[in-house]
């Protein structure tokens, strides 16, 4: 049992608010929410929407359709009124509303109620509320406690709004029964914070990037956290910058992130590379949303996978990382940290615009600082090579200030690292190098399978498409006219692991492709790794993202 | 399901009471007044929210929207290949002067016969209200959350430093200076820099119309572009009082009109032989 | 019957001018040359040398070993002299030589004979003609012409430092038979050279590049054409710069192209994406060299192969060669430009430092300009739309200045080119633009096969390692105990000819991948497109190039 | 059959007379003058010649041989990262004003705590004698072969601009002078530009040791350093003069002493808290 609420209007017009608050509330009721935004490239006018999607269990994705759908414009009672699904509600910010909506005026209603036009947005909580079925009380008490340092003025204002709004929608109210409250964790997170909090609480240190959307969120999380945990937040100049501050940083001694989207990314491609043969732990968050080019810069998409993979010129070692919820955002971004340190070499982090702005219930999130283990030699002293051949390929690492010199370099190097045109050598250090590549692949994390043992279908997937996936197994399989079926989620794009992916792989008779590409990027690689050989495609590139229902009528 | 969004994607994306309103006013103005032959203008820009300009004006141009921070390359390979096109690049500050930094020096050293005209919010309008290279020190973002520290950058002082054919400034809220400003650009043959204020009503609340109107100063007769002293005197008086106007011109040829290759034509022209 | 002279020495002793002087007069007489470079990242010192191999029929790479080795430092006989095969000669620039070398003092002779230090080249050239057989009076011939313009008395003097070099090898006259002139072309070119040629006459009108080693040969050479094909060449501040002022330039109406190595290439994928988007016929070439990062700046290697397929975000198509031969160079050239053309898409060139510097006879190159078709619509008017939907997804292309107005943009756009957020619209361009793959696809170049159709060993290579694989082939098969031999050889390698590919993959038993590199990135590009499955490989990524010999011993 | 070339790979791999030499001579001084503790100081540089310097003095010190033209911002990854470090970039003028443009008009603006010591042959060294940002016009080469056309990039001009502490020019060919200065920009605490006139013996037949030399003028005691305009004047004086030693010289705090999360600690020493 679940409902969609959405929110839709005119960037600008507190479609945002509108749909924070009612996600804050509904999870601090102990509803289970999953939030999702959708939104153009662009300040003011257009058509925005914020789907808060209510549930009595964990819900990982979005719906196509909506249960209520709050108009806050024309244009979006025109787009979007279709997708009410029958029996649902659609409310109108205006007096007449056209067609089958119900006019309730929340602008007025806040101008009327608290002279304040922005506290519409309370307002049309307050209305959502009556119509499925909730408690208004509840509402007031949470904007009591949202608003206590903005004066009981300010909070009494909003309450009044929200009650006004709930009385306004007059017969509508019940007119849905809203899932009941089932214990669900409080705290609502996006993807983009998860992301930023974990970076803060793994210990990074310095975040230089350049704001790209759908990337940026991370970095605005790491920026509200750099007080409370001694970050240093730059804005570089450039992608480029930013990518080489954080080689000094790592150099230097404190793991650093940067955030990023397929653009900029692009431009980080070459100090990825440095970062290679350097071997230095950076980590980067690639955000994904449709290309090439500027393309949709505000929509979803996994176009990147196959260039994350190889960006960079010349052979080294990396792990990607692809979290699929964000929960695994939180605690990949950890992960991808660790392991960059413990293989000295780059991690990537790959999401999209889908994932980043994904909002939903975690546990509390543990905001204590546990630095990951940056793995440096403690007793470089005299004499020390920073580039010491070793049977695993990993040297001790050390960093400047201490003992030891620690000489790095970008061009082919002796184990000191000095500068060095030896043939030899060369081949020495780029095997030792590429020694790290197969630990990783030891270390790869096993795609998750998610179904009965015997499912005839299999859903392959990577990524922000665990939810939507999930979803459509689950439906798939309450119906028992269908095949069962299963999802094998990759969190970790590269390496693969082999040996779980090809067991997986093996059994099932049916398996698509889920991707949000037109090329089928992750098949591709599966075919590559010799892991499968033909399998159908589910594909989407249309900037918006997977959904169950998506899937299955694909199926 | 995928929902029809077109007809909600309006046109100009800018948002009520930006400062791009005018910007785009003056230039179909300055197309008009001064009858340009549109059909051989090309507008070039990066991305950004007035790097949206070339899209609106009244009649139709050639468009080249290109990438974020690169519209100076992009309109440099456009002179070179057919110089007989007026190419005019409208973009942002951000877009200018953070990611298309270098090409900035460069095309200034180049003396491109380029007309530069920025849009200078002092931020980043599309993505949300970052700090950009021109903001103000102490210039507060939810990414410079103490505020900004790095000095502001001095665009007018780097192009008269490179010699560049012209500079100026001028402010989106005076129609008929920017008015002006264009078209004394448009006369020159190489590098012409046009800094335009231009108040962000959304993410720029230091910054507004009225903080610019009650600052800037047209430069007086008295000034003397060819000056160069002066006219870094000009560049470096940002406060109580901002110049506007004509701040510096040099003689110094264009870099297409040095190139061997274009001495009888265009590139482009010259293709087919 | 051929032999290999190396000349070798210190940066800045004269290696490249001897070496080339000799290439030179040995092309005029009809020999049959191929010339190889081996340099350090140095301005002077070091140990660089040259090698001219002289035969009796075409040749297309390099040797290990050699005949004659001239040596200009002690260094170069310390490491090289090892190098000389039994029974060849060791010259070395001073009186005394150590171990087996004999000493002929260049330099000493040159000053005595023309007071000059430089001409020790043409000492040393003189030497190396007598002591292979053949007769001075040739090459002072050569070294008449050649010097015609500086004068009769630098002539004169070039022609008795010829003679007194070859007076003074003494008794080791004629010790070497060199092999007969059989009436190769005369004329020689590099690889870099023939690129650059190419792209002049094909009508490319503006070169825009950061210098970067070994691209640079070709920028440099399109410069020295400038003036003769009416072409600006424009050192761009960065290669970011580059890629864009070939957008716009080819937005403008001409074909324009850069050339660049691995780290020049990494910031250029963001440009590339630009012109897959933009649908902009733009072309780079990629002389590749070994990574990551700095790496080996002035050695080989093949390790961007995967890289150049990916590079840019987004999903677009492109098209990709890799010449094999100097020959192959400029007709690929001209094709990627034409190709770019036809489909409105970028096309790469993938070379490397091995191939750029090769030299060898060439048929005498047509010089004459004969633009290609840049496929432009000449009806384009009013109410022109520049990304109109058409079957074959190529649209009618306008440029500005006419009667058309072109709108192209980064953004995702309508078919008139105008920035757009409608995500229908955007499938529809996006569709649009894929179908151009699948066009490119069908019009791929099939692999070379050469040997004899039963061979049971099969080479598959790409790039530069025609000519060792060739020789290589030949080699084997002129050995009756081994297992006839035959190559494939890819010199497009995106999209590949699938069918060919199949075709001549599905014979052989034994399959090796011939790859300058250490992961075989070819072979999972076969893999991938479900060509190939396991496979042996021959690897190699220490910076020297593919010897036949090198392929020989590994099979 | 690979050949064992690392004996021939001599070091440093400078041609002979080449005036990295006497940088690389002066940087060693100033180190053992001035005591300076080694473990404590990097040197960042990019690609290029110049950029080989980190590899070559007498003591041993930390190094950081990044990208081409990246030097700056790994230098501003390495001082944010541990601002006790002494952190000195030390590269060509190609990499810092060219490939780097971007950078050092940031650096700049920031007034981040390094030193860059730019070896300013005005010509690509490594990649073999095209032109660099600083190159004199009319300057010929294999790209450039009609001779160079752009206007001469000026370091000075907009490091003065953007007001960073200390900007100062030198010549390689004077060994105390170049201490000295050296020595001055080691005092300073936020940005220091030491752009240093460095002949290349090889591909730079113009501005040879004599051209610098017989043009070479040290600033008199009468410029005051903390006069911009003057300052400004200074930089743009080039010909027949060539000021050398410290033009500039700001107040302005350095970008590290700004940040409130360096103020307790360095970065690097509050990592495990
Ligand atoms: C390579 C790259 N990096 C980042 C972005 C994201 N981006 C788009 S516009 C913009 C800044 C815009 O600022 P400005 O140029 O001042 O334009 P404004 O919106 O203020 O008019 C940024 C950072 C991008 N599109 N491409
Ligand atoms: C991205 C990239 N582009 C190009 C190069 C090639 N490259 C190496 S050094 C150099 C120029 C060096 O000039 P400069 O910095 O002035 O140093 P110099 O050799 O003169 O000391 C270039 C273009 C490179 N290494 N990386
Ligand atoms: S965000 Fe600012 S600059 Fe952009 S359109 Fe709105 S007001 Fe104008
Ligand atoms: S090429 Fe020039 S700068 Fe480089 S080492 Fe030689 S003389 Fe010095
Ligand atoms: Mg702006
Ligand atoms: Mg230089």
């Amino acid at each position: 049992m679940d409902i969609t609420i959405r929110v839709a209007g005119e960037a600008g017009q507190g479609v945002q608010t509108t749909g924070t608050l009612l996600a804050g509330v509904c999870g601090r009721l102990g509803l289970h929410v999953a939030a999702t935004k959708s939104y153009m490239s662009r300040i003011r006018g257009g058509l925005n929407w914020f789907d808060v999607r209510l549930g009595e269990a964990p819900l990982c994705a979005g719906r196509d359709d909506a249960d209520v759908l709050v108009a806050l414009s024309e244009a979006a009672l025109d787009v979007l009124g279709g997708g009410v699904r029958d029996g649902g509600v659609a409310l109108y910010d205006g007096d007449e509303a056209p067609g089958a909506a119900t006019g309730v005026n929340f602008t007025q209603i806040a101008r009327d109620v608290a002279e304040s036009k922005v506290m519409a947005n309370t307002v049309a909580t307050g209305a959502i509320f009556a119509v499925c079925g909730y408690d208004v009380e509840k509402l007031c008490d949470y904007l009591r406690e949202q608003f206590a340092d903005k004066g009981e003025d300010v909070a009494e204002k909003n309450v009044a709004c929200a009650r006004a709004g709930a009385e306004r929608v007059g017969a509508l109210r019940g007119a849905l029964t809203g899932p009941k409250a089932t214990g669900a964790p409080p705290a609502l997170m996006t993807g983009a914070e998860a992301i930023g909090l974990a970076a803060a609480t793994a210990g990074v240190k310095l975040a230089a990037a350049y704001p790209m959307t759908p990337g940026t969120g991370t970095f605005t999380t790491l920026a509200s956290l750099a007080d409370d945990y001694g970050i240093v937040v730059e804005q570089a100049e450039d992608e480029i910058a930013a990518v080489n501050m954080l080689c000094g940083a790592t150099y230097g001694g404190v793991p650093a992130m940067a955030s990023t989207s397929g653009g900029g990314f692009a431009l980080m491609a070459e100090g990825l590379s440095l970062a290679g043969i350097m071997e230095l732990p950076i980590c980067i968050v690639v955000a994904q949303r449709p290309g090439p080019a500027t393309g949709l810069p505000t929509r979803t998409g996994q176009q990147d996978l196959q260039f994350a993979l190889r960006a960079g010129h010349g052979e080294f070692a990396r792990a990607v990382y692809a979290p699929g919820t964000v929960a695994q955002c939180g605690e990949l971004t950890r992960r991808a940290l660790q392991t960059a340190h413990r293989f000295q070499t780059p991690a990537l982090i790959l999401t999209d615009q889908f994932l980043q702005d994904f909002q939903t219930n975690v546990d509390e999130p543990d905001r204590t600082y546990r630095p990951i283990d940056r793995c440096l030699a403690d007793d470089a002293g005299k004499g020390y090579k920073r580039y010491a051949v070793t049977d695993s390929g990993v040297s001790p690492r050390a960093i400047p200030g201490g003992d030891a010199f620690v000489v790095v370099d970008s061009d082919s190097h002796t184990d000191a690292g000095k500068i060095s045109e030896d043939l030899r050598g060369h081949v020495a250090q780029q095997d030792k190098r590429m020694r790290k590549a197969e630990a990783l692949a030891d270390e790869a994390l096993a795609p998750e399978y998610y179904g009965p043992d015997d499912a005839e279908r299999l859903l392959v997937c990577w990524g922000s498409t665990y939810g939507p996936c999930r979803e459509a197994v689950d439906a798939n399989n309450a119906d028992r006219r269908r095949k069962p079926a299963a999802m094998l989620h990759f969190a970790q794009v590269w390496p693969l692991h082999v040996a779980a992916a090809r067991d997986a792989l093996g059994g099932p008779d049916e398996v698509y492709c889920v991707e949000g590409n037109q090329t089928a990027q992750f098949a591709a690689l599966l075919r590559e790794c010799g892991l499968l050989d033909a399998c159908a495609l589910i594909s989407r590139y249309d900037g918006m993202p997977f959904t169950a229902r998506y899937i299955l009528e694909a199926m | 399901m995928l929902y029809d969004v077109a007809q909600a994607d309006t046109s100009p994306a800018w948002c009520p009471g930006c400062g791009n309103f005018g910007i785009l006013k003056a230039f179909d103005a300055v197309v008009e007044d001064n009858a340009i032959n549109t059909r051989t203008l090309v507008l070039v820009s990066g991305i950004g929210q007035a790097a949206k300009l070339p899209h609106y004006p009244d009649k139709p141009v050639n468009v080249f929207n290109g990438l974020h921070g690169r519209a100076l390359p992009a309109a440099t390979g456009i002179k070179l290949a057919n110089h007989d096109l007026t190419v005019v690049v409208t973009s942002g500050d951000g877009d200018m002067y953070g990611e298309g930094g270098n090409h900035f020096i460069h095309a200034a050293r180049r003396n491109i016969g380029v007309k530069a005209f920025v849009h200078n919010n002092q931020v980043y309008g599309l993505t949300k209200g970052q700090a950009s290279p021109t903001s103000e020190a102490g210039f507060t973002t939810k990414i410079q959350t103490h505020g900004v520290t790095s000095e502001r950058f001095n665009p007018l002082a780097l192009a008269i430093c490179e010699d560049v054919s012209f500079v100026a400034r001028s402010f989106s809220g005076d129609r008929e200076h920017l008015k002006a400003m264009m078209s004394a650009a448009l006369q020159y043959e190489g590098f012409c820099l046009l800094d335009i204020l231009q108040p962000c009503v959304t993410f720029n609340r230091l910054n507004t119309a009225k903080w610019y109107k009650d600052r800037v100063k047209p430069v007086g007769d008295a000034h003397d572009p060819t000056d160069r002293a002066a006219a870094l005197e000009l560049a470096f008086t940002w406060g109580d009082e901002i110049p506007v106007g004509v701040i510096y011109t040099s003689e110094r040829p264009s870099f297409e009109s040095q190139q061997p290759a274009l001495e009888a034509r265009t590139l482009v022209g010259s293709f087919d032989r």
